[in-house]
Parts: structure tokens; C-alpha cells; sequence
């Protein structure tokens, strides 16, 4: 796949930079504001596939990148996993206990672990909707040689 | 009642489309409609009158707010579908690369 | 012990992201720690089996238990029944990860293989313990969205097209389950299959009732490939590679299929006689259309497929019948009989279905062939393939002494003590047409002299291989204890219990 | 309320419609995001802001990996002939999918109409939850701490759709 012109590359990157830190805001609002770790790992995932859409697949090293998502996607969801047995080391028996306290219902640090999940949450969709979109451009580039 | 068979008839074109195309990106179509009929049914079960969206207002209480379990039951069927679709899709992709076409009547490996 | 419940999910996700994770890094990772996580998993079964005794275990997730006598968080729930299922799940899945260590080292990408495999156990494990409807869904889909991706694990043409029509299928059968969910939490709004049994139970819409129950039976009808809906078991289950397709056949389409299946139509509706006489119908149809088709087949794993969708059809058979004499009322000896027949048969199957099929993918891994006809002469070269092969085709085509007589045995006692005098005469003929074309497969694969010359080229496959042939062969006639009445009390009683007092299961777990 | 929702809900239908008989693959994929994006405005009426959110994201993506596989194959829909066994298989398709209609009609007589909805079980998800689990947002308490489990799987089946896809678009398959 071949890049777009030079203003659509430049004005992509401003784009994409906003929409992340808006994916971003949408993460850690979850608790407070509609969206959470789904709807923002999503638009975090659109900002990559936007850049990569405007540069071209063939300019950068998608190889090195698809095993970096895949990475990041293992490492957040085990953490998801760490997170719901955590409670168990707190010496309760049980699984996605919300061990932590709950805080001020409305400020942005409060509802226990739940802003944890949605940050955790949040990176792996990223992680898989990123790995999903490079493994067809992958296949595409590899397979038309 | 009108907003619920609605819906059903949302679903029964995807059933339709399931049953009748013969291509596989329109196959995936039809599964998608089915799936937005089931979400549309689902967030209509939860809806109720004059409710407010579920985000509480910590300041004002006594208020009516709509069911928020089936919107976090469809939020969870929206990502399933997003999983099928992209599986479907690669499968889609590389069955076009060894056929050069997308018609499911050429697929002769199968029998039965 | 109520701890133990969710590490069911729990191991297996863990070991499939450090699979993923560490694979890369540490040479042949995943063939060491997959095997030792099943194996932990076999042993939490077995333990938590023993201790059991007759009672059932509920788990609160997240703390949230009763709040006013309505079950507000998911429940898992562990009972007679599910802990037999479990049992098969991870013993099946342990033995065909064990013989995948040397049939999956000639296909690429093996880690992923196995952070596969062991996703497909934790949504199985997540489907038998769950008890609320929606999360059942959800670890349904977990199973068969990893089940899509093994089946096409070998990426050619076969398996490519195999798994878009199983797919297809699964997505229309997910579907009318969501659908069938939407609407059961329409009218009680609730999801947990207790309270669900508990709201209905106060009267219903009769036409409502039969559109779920339709909806339902048809979604994990699909699941569990019973005849009109079994178009694609033969394709995915022949083209998937060989542990993949013991895992599918034994118990993939038991546990997300005939076990919620059960489940629902035991613990979750009321019974009613129409569903019961569906029920013995599909599975009448099922057992003797399979049979038939699986005569003229020539691929070995086809053959087996449709062998597969034919035995399906004995339990169904079975559990419609212990239904209908439920109905009746007056003759429960039978009804336990039928039941408990089904079950036993259910176990019995994964077991000597899981033999044949890791039987066929030796055959595969030396021979490159499927087909029946370029076979022939093997039991010399491949002593171990033919003789656990023999034993696996005589247990399910029900020679005594192994554990597939003494399983079809119960439920034809139970047909003809039941007065369904032409079910068992059918059963009978079934299981002799059965052992015509295991005959069949014996002679062409093993014994017939003919089509191959090179015959010292092939030697007996690899010990990991064998060693799980030889093991599940092992259980093949182990399990034929299970007929002394004894060991049938200890191991059957409590699952059979679950499901003869339908109301036990909602008691138990909303007093 | 109502009839707002069943406009849209008709526009759906004919979008679905087109979707499936367009001769161009590009503009029955377009067709089929319209209908997702229709799905959206439907959630917003109905209260359902988060479900808006993650519904536009999620068809915008689902639309960009299909434009990109349909762009690098084919665009053209398969000849359908109209045989007779197509046309006895449409004709039954027909009276099969009346007799669910009706079906389906008969079966939601009885139940709750829209609006009319009462909370059983939820209750407990409305009445105290701020207090229960900290969080404003009650889809994201349901989500994330009363069936935090079903969200786990959530997230395991999308990580199973990556694993698969990665396994599944593999150039070579055996050694």
C-alpha cells in the first residue's frame, strides 16, 4: 500500500494526535462520563490505523510493530486477569473483588478498582483491534509478492 | 409493540441474507444485520419512559434511569460481533486469494 | 474448596497469555507449561470430585451474592453433573495436548496452537460452570471463536473452507441463542437459570414459551450437530487437525452442545411433553441418518464425524426418553435408567470418539492420507495405532467387556422398560450397523493386504502419541466398571439426582 | 418516541435491504455501515450514550477492514440465476419466515411494551449502586464490578479474535 500526499501525512498526524489523547480522556472518564476501556481502546486503535492508512504500509516496519501490539494485548488482558485475582493476596476469597477504597462518587480518582480495569481494558482492545488491522495488511503486502 | 417487529424483521433480512446470497462478504453482512437487530431489541427491552441515561448525578437524587444491564449485555455482544467479523473476514480474504472469487458455490473441497 | 471454582477459567487463560507472552523468548515454552497447567487442572477436577459428595457448590463472583433473594452477580455452580463434564473436559484436553506435542511440531506457529487450545478449555470449563445465561454465552463464544481458528490451523484449502462454513453456522446459532436470551430477559427479568426457573414458574404465555424454547433448541441444536442441523460437523471435524478434532468430537459439541442443552431443558424449563417427544425424535433421526451416512464413507475422519452425529443421537435419544417417562410419572426406574444411560453413554463417547480420532491422525501422520482405500496392512507396522484402534472400534460399536455395551445396554433396558418398544429394536439395529462399519475401517486400514507396497517404510508413531493412545484405551476399559452398581452409585447417582428432581438445581441455589 | 424509532428503524430495513441485493460489493458494505450508524442514532434516543459511543467506533473500524479487504479483491457481487430450485428455495425461505413472524407476534403479545419496562434484578444495579461501587456511570459499575467476570470474557474473546486472525493469515501453514 502506497503513502498519501505529503499534506494528508502531516495533517493525519495532527489528527491522530488528538484522537488519542481523546481516546485516552474517554479511558479515564469511564467511571464518570459515558465511554470506558472499550469505546476508548477502540478510538486509541483508530488513531494507529489512521496513521497507517496515511503513511502507507510498505514505509514502516509493520513486522516489528504486530508483535508489539501482540505483546501489549497479552501483557494488559494478564493484568486484567492479576487485577481480579489480586483481591485473593487481600486474604478474600473471591474474584473481582473491588478491594480498593471506593472514594468521592463523582471525582476522577474513586470507584475503587474500576479505573484500573478500564485502563487495562482499554489497552488491550487496542492491543487486539491494532493486531487485527496489521495482521490483514501484513497479508495483504506478503501474499501479493 | 411496533418498535419490537421492527426488529424482527431487521433480523429476518439477515436470515434471509444468510440463506439466499451466495457470497461470502455478503454472508457476513447478513450475520452483521442479524446482530444489530438483537442489540436494537435488547437496548429496547431496558428503555423506560422518561428515564435518564444511567450516569448519576450525585447531587440530585429520586430520578428514573433506564435498565443499564442490557446496554452493558450489548456492549459486550458489540465487541463478540467485532471478533466474528474480523475472523470471518480473514478467512474471507485468504479463500479470495486461492479462488479469485468470492462465490461460495466454487468452494468444491466440501461434500454434504 | 468454593475457591477452587474459578481457577477452572482462571489456569487456563493465565497459561494461554504467558504462552503467547513468554513463547517468544524461552525456546519451547509452551510444550512444557501447557501440559503441567491441564494436568493441574485434571487434578482440581479429581480432587474436588472426591470431596464432593453429593452436594453442589455455588460461587458468588465479585462477592455479590443475595441481596433480597435475587441473585444480582453471576453465580457459578457445581453440582453432580458438571463436575462429570469437567472431568471429561480436562482429561480429554490434557491427553490430545499430550499427543499434540509431536503431531503439531510439523505446522508453523505452534505457540500460538497452544495458547489456543487452551483458551478452547477455559470456555468450555467457563460454559459447564456458569450459572447465569448471559456469561454462558459469553464463554460459549470464547470456545467456539478459538475452535474457528483451529479448525483452519492448517491453513489450506480444506480447512480454510471448513471452518467459513462452521463458522457461519456457529455465528446464525449464537444468534437465536442472544436472541433467546433477549427475550427470556424481556419477560423475568433476570439471567440467572435458577431464578429464571423460579419467575417462570409463575406462569407464562404459552406461545412465548415454545418461541424461546425453539430458539434455544435450535441455536445449541446447531451447537451439538443433532440432524437437521449437523451440516457442518463432518467438514470441521474431518479437516481440523487430528487433536482438534478429538477435542471437537469428544467433547466441544458435548459440553457447549447436549450439556447446556440439558441443562436448560432439565433446570431451567419446565418439562413439558412436546420438547420431550422433539427431543426423542432429533435424537432417533440423528442416530439412525448418521449411521447410515457413515457406511459409504472413505475418509476415515469423515467416517468418524458422522459416526460421531449418530451416537449424539443415543443420548438424545436417551435423555428424551427419561424426559417423557418424567412426564408420565409412573415409572421412575426406567426414567433413571434412561438418564442415567445417557450420561454414562455421553462420558463413554468422548472417550473412545477421542481414541478414533487421535487412531485416524496417526494414520494421517504416517500415511499423508485420509482416504480408506490407500490404506491396508498396517497392524504390522503400526502395532499400537491398530490394536488401541480395535479396542476403541469394539467399545463403540458395543462388544462386550468394554464400557460402549454396558452404556447402549442401559438405554435399551431403559426402551424396552419404558415401552418404547421400537426405540430399542432401532438401538439395536443402529449399533449393528455400527459395527459394520467399524468392520469396515478395521479391514481397510489395518488388515487388507492390497494398495500399499512400501510397507517398511512406516514405522509406529512417536511416544507421546502412543503413550495417549494407549491411555485413553486404558479408560476405554476402566470404564466399564462404571456398570457395577457400586461405582455407578458413587459416580452417576449425584448427576442423575441433579436432573430427575428438576427443582433441586433453583433450590439450592435461591432457598 | 416510539414512531421516531420505527422511522429509523424502517430505514434500517431498507439500507439491510439494499445491502444484500447491491451489485457492487463497495456500496453494499456502505450500505451496511449505514445501518450501523442508523443503530447509533437509535441508541441515543434510547438513553444509551456509552452503547452510542462504542457502536461509532467499532462500525467505523469494521467498515475500514472491510472497504480494505473488498478494495483489494473484488467488487464485483456473484451471478445469482434464477433456477427453479432458487426460486422453490426462496418461496420456502418466504412462508418459513412468515410462520416466525407470526410466531414471533404471538409469542411478545404479553409482554412488558416499550417504555413499560420494571426493574427486577437490576434494581440492585440502580437503587445504591454509586455507593456499592464508586462508579457514576452505572453501565460501567454493571461492567466492571457486578459482571466484571462477563467482561473478562469479553475481553478474552477479542484477544482469541487477534490470536486467531494472527494464526489464521499466516503465509505458510506446515514446514
Amino acid at each position: 500500500m502506497e503513502g498519501m500526499s505529503i499534506i494528508v501525512k502531516k495533517v493525519s498526524q495532527l489528527l491522530a494526535g488528538l484522537i488519542f489523547v481523546y481516546g485516552i480522556y474517554i479511558i479515564l472518564h469511564g467511571h464518570l462520563t459515558p465511554g470506558g476501556g472499550f469505546a476508548g481502546g477502540a478510538i486509541i486503535a483508530g488513531a494507529f490505523i489512521l496513521l497507517i492508512l496515511a503513511n502507507g504500509s510498505s514505509a514502516l516496519n509493520l513486522k516489528k510493530e504486530i508483535s508489539g501490539s501482540s505483546n501489549t494485548e497479552s501483557l494488559a488482558i494478564l493484568m486484567v486477569v492479576v487485577l481480579a485475582m489480586m483481591s485473593l493476596a487481600f486474604g478474600v476469597k473471591v474474584f473481582f473483588s473491588n478491594f480498593l477504597p471506593k472514594g468521592e462518587p463523582g471525582e476522577l480518582l474513586s470507584a475503587g478498582v474500576i479505573p484500573l480495569y478500564n485502563i487495562f481494558i482499554g489497552i488491550e482492545v487496542a492491543g487486539a483491534i491494532l493486531t487485527i488491522f496489521l495482521a490483514l495488511v501484513i497479508f495483504k503486502e506478503e501474499s501479493s509478492k | 409493540m411496533s418498535v419490537y417487529i421492527l426488529s424482527f424483521v431487521l433480523f429476518l433480512v439477515g436470515l434471509y441474507g444468510v440463506i439466499t446470497r451466495r457470497n461470502l462478504i455478503k454472508i457476513v453482512i447478513s450475520l452483521s444485520i442479524m446482530e444489530f437487530s438483537i442489540f436494537m431489541i435488547l437496548v429496547l427491552v431496558g428503555y423506560i419512559d422518561n428515564g435518564l441515561a444511567p450516569i448519576v448525578d450525585p447531587a440530585s437524587g429520586g430520578q428514573i434511569y433506564v435498565d443499564p444491564l442490557p446496554q452493558a449485555m450489548v456492549l459486550t455482544a458489540i465487541v463478540i460481533g467485532l471478533a466474528t467479523t474480523s475472523m470471518l473476514m480473514a478467512i474471507a480474504i485468504r479463500l479470495y486469494r486461492k479462488y479469485k472469487t468470492f462465490d461460495i458455490r466454487e468452494l468444491k473441497n466440501l461434500r454434504g | 474448596m468454593e475457591a477452587m471454582i474459578p481457577l477452572f477459567v482462571a489456569i487456563p487463560l493465565i497459561s494461554a497469555f504467558l504462552i503467547v507472552l513468554l513463547s517468544k523468548l524461552i525456546n519451547g515454552f509452551h510444550k512444557i507449561f501447557a501440559p503441567f497447567s491441564l494436568l493441574a487442572l485434571l487434578f482440581m477436577a479429581v480432587y474436588i470430585f472426591t470431596n464432593l459428595d453429593n452436594t453442589s457448590m455455588t460461587y458468588a463472583m465479585g462477592g455479590w451474592g443475595l441481596l433480597n433473594d435475587l441473585p444480582i452477580g453471576i453465580f457459578l455452580v457445581l453440582d453432580g453433573f458438571s463436575i462429570l463434564m469437567l472431568g471429561i473436559i480436562n482429561i480429554i484436553g490434557f491427553i490430545a495436548l499430550f499427543y499434540s506435542l509431536s503431531y503439531i511440531s510439523k505446522y508453523t506457529a505452534e505457540s500460538n496452537y497452544y495458547a489456543l487450545f487452551c483458551l478452547i478449555i477455559a470456555g468450555m470449563n467457563g460454559v459447564v460452570l456458569s450459572g447465569d445465561l448471559f456469561n454462558l454465552f459469553v464463554f460459549l463464544e470464547v470456545s467456539v471463536i478459538s475452535s474457528y481458528a483451529l479448525v483452519a490451523f492448517g491453513v489450506g484449502k480444506t480447512e480454510l473452507e471448513a471452518s467459513f462454513k462452521y463458522q457461519v453456522l456457529g455465528g446464525l446459532a449464537s444468534m437465536l441463542i442472544l436472541l433467546a436470551i433477549g427475550l427470556i430477559y424481556w419477560k423475568t427479568k433476570t439471567l440467572n437459570i435458577a431464578d429464571v426457573r423460579n419467575v417462570m414458574s409463575g406462569g407464562f404465555s404459552r406461545p412465548y414459551y415454545i418461541f424461546v424454547q425453539v430458539l434455544l433448541l435450535t441455536g445449541f441444536g446447531l451447537k451439538a450437530a443433532i440432524i437437521p442441523f449437523h451440516a457442518w460437523l463432518p467438514d470441521a471435524h474431518s479437516s481440523a487437525p487430528s487433536p482438534i478434532s478429538a477435542m471437537l468430537s469428544g467433547v466441544l459439541i458435548k459440553a457447549v452442545g447436549i450439556y447446556v442443552l440439558i441443562r436448560l431443558f432439565f433446570n431451567m424449563f419446565e418439562f413439558t411433553h412436546e420438547i420431550a417427544v422433539v427431543f426423542t425424535v432429533l435424537g432417533t433421526i440423528s442416530m439412525v441418518i448418521g449411521s447410515l451416512v457413515a457406511l459409504v464413507q472413505w475418509d476415515v475422519k469423515r467416517l468418524l464425524a458422522y459416526s460421531s452425529i449418530s451416537q449424539m443421537g443415543y443420548i438424545v435419544m436417551a435423555f428424551g426418553m427419561g424426559m417423557i417417562l418424567l412426564i408420565k410419572g409412573d415409572n421412575e426406574p426406567a426414567a433413571i435408567l434412561a438418564i442415567g444411560g445417557g450420561i454414562y453413554h455421553m462420558i463413554n463417547h468422548s472417550v473412545f470418539k477421542g481414541l478414533l480420532f487421535l487412531n485416524a491422525g496417526a494414520l494421517e501422520y504416517r500415511l499423508d492420507t485420509r482416504d480408506l482405500k490407500q490404506m491396508g496392512g498396517l497392524s504390522k507396522a503400526m502395532p499400537v495405532t491398530s490394536s488401541t484402534s480395535l479396542m476403541a472400534s469394539m467399545s463403540i460399536s458395543g462388544l462386550p467387556p468394554f464400557n460402549g455395551f454396558f452404556s447402549k445396554l442401559i438405554i435399551i433396558i431403559a426402551a424396552v422398560n419404558g415401552k418404547f418398544y421400537i426405540l430399542a429394536v432401532l438401538a439395536i439395529v443402529i449399533s449393528i450397523i455400527t459395527l459394520a462399519y467399524f468392520l469396515k475401517f478395521q479391514h481397510y486400514a489395518f488388515y487388507n493386504r492390497t494398495p500399499l507396497k512400501s510397507l517398511d517404510k512406516i514405522r509406529e508413531v512417536p511416544f507421546p502419541m502412543t503413550s495417549s493412545m494407549i491411555l485413553l484405551a486404558i479408560l476405554c476399559l476402566a470404564l466399564s466398571l462404571l456398570a457395577l452398581p457400586s461405582v455407578n452409585e458413587a459416580v452417576l447417582h449425584p448427576a442423575i439426582q441433579v436432573l430427575m428432581q428438576s427443582d433441586l438445581y433453583s433450590i439450592t441455589l435461591i432457598p | 418516541m416510539e414512531l421516531t424509532i420505527s422511522i429509523i428503524l424502517g430505514f434500517m430495513i431498507i439500507g439491510a435491504i439494499y445491502a444484500l441485493h447491491a451489485k457492487d460489493l463497495l456500496s453494499a458494505v456502505i450500505a451496511m455501515g449505514i445501518v450501523g450508524y442508523g443503530l447509533v442514532i437509535c441508541f441515543l434516543l434510547l438513553k444509551a450514550p456509552d452503547l452510542a459511543i462504542v457502536q461509532i467506533v467499532v462500525e467505523t473500524i469494521t467498515l475500514v477492514i472491510m472497504v480494505a479487504v473488498v478494495l483489494d479483491s473484488t467488487r464485483k457481487e456473484v451471478e445469482i440465476k434464477l433456477d427453479r430450485r432458487t426460486i422453490i428455495n426462496i418461496l420456502t425461505g418466504f412462508v418459513v419466515f412468515a410462520g416466525l413472524f407470526y410466531f414471533f407476534i404471538l409469542a411478545i403479545q404479553n409482554l412488558d411494551p416499550l417504555g413499560a419496562h420494571s426493574l427486577r434484578m437490576s434494581e440492585a444495579y440502580v437503587e445504591g449502586a454509586v455507593e456499592k461501587t464508586g462508579s457514576v456511570n452505572l453501565v460501567t459499575g454493571v461492567l466492571f464490578d457486578f459482571r466484571a467476570y462477563d467482561t473478562l470474557g469479553e475481553a478474552v474473546i477479542l484477544y482469541t479474535a487477534a490470536l486467531g486472525v494472527l494464526t489464521l493469515l499466516r503465509i505458510k501453514g506446515k514446514k
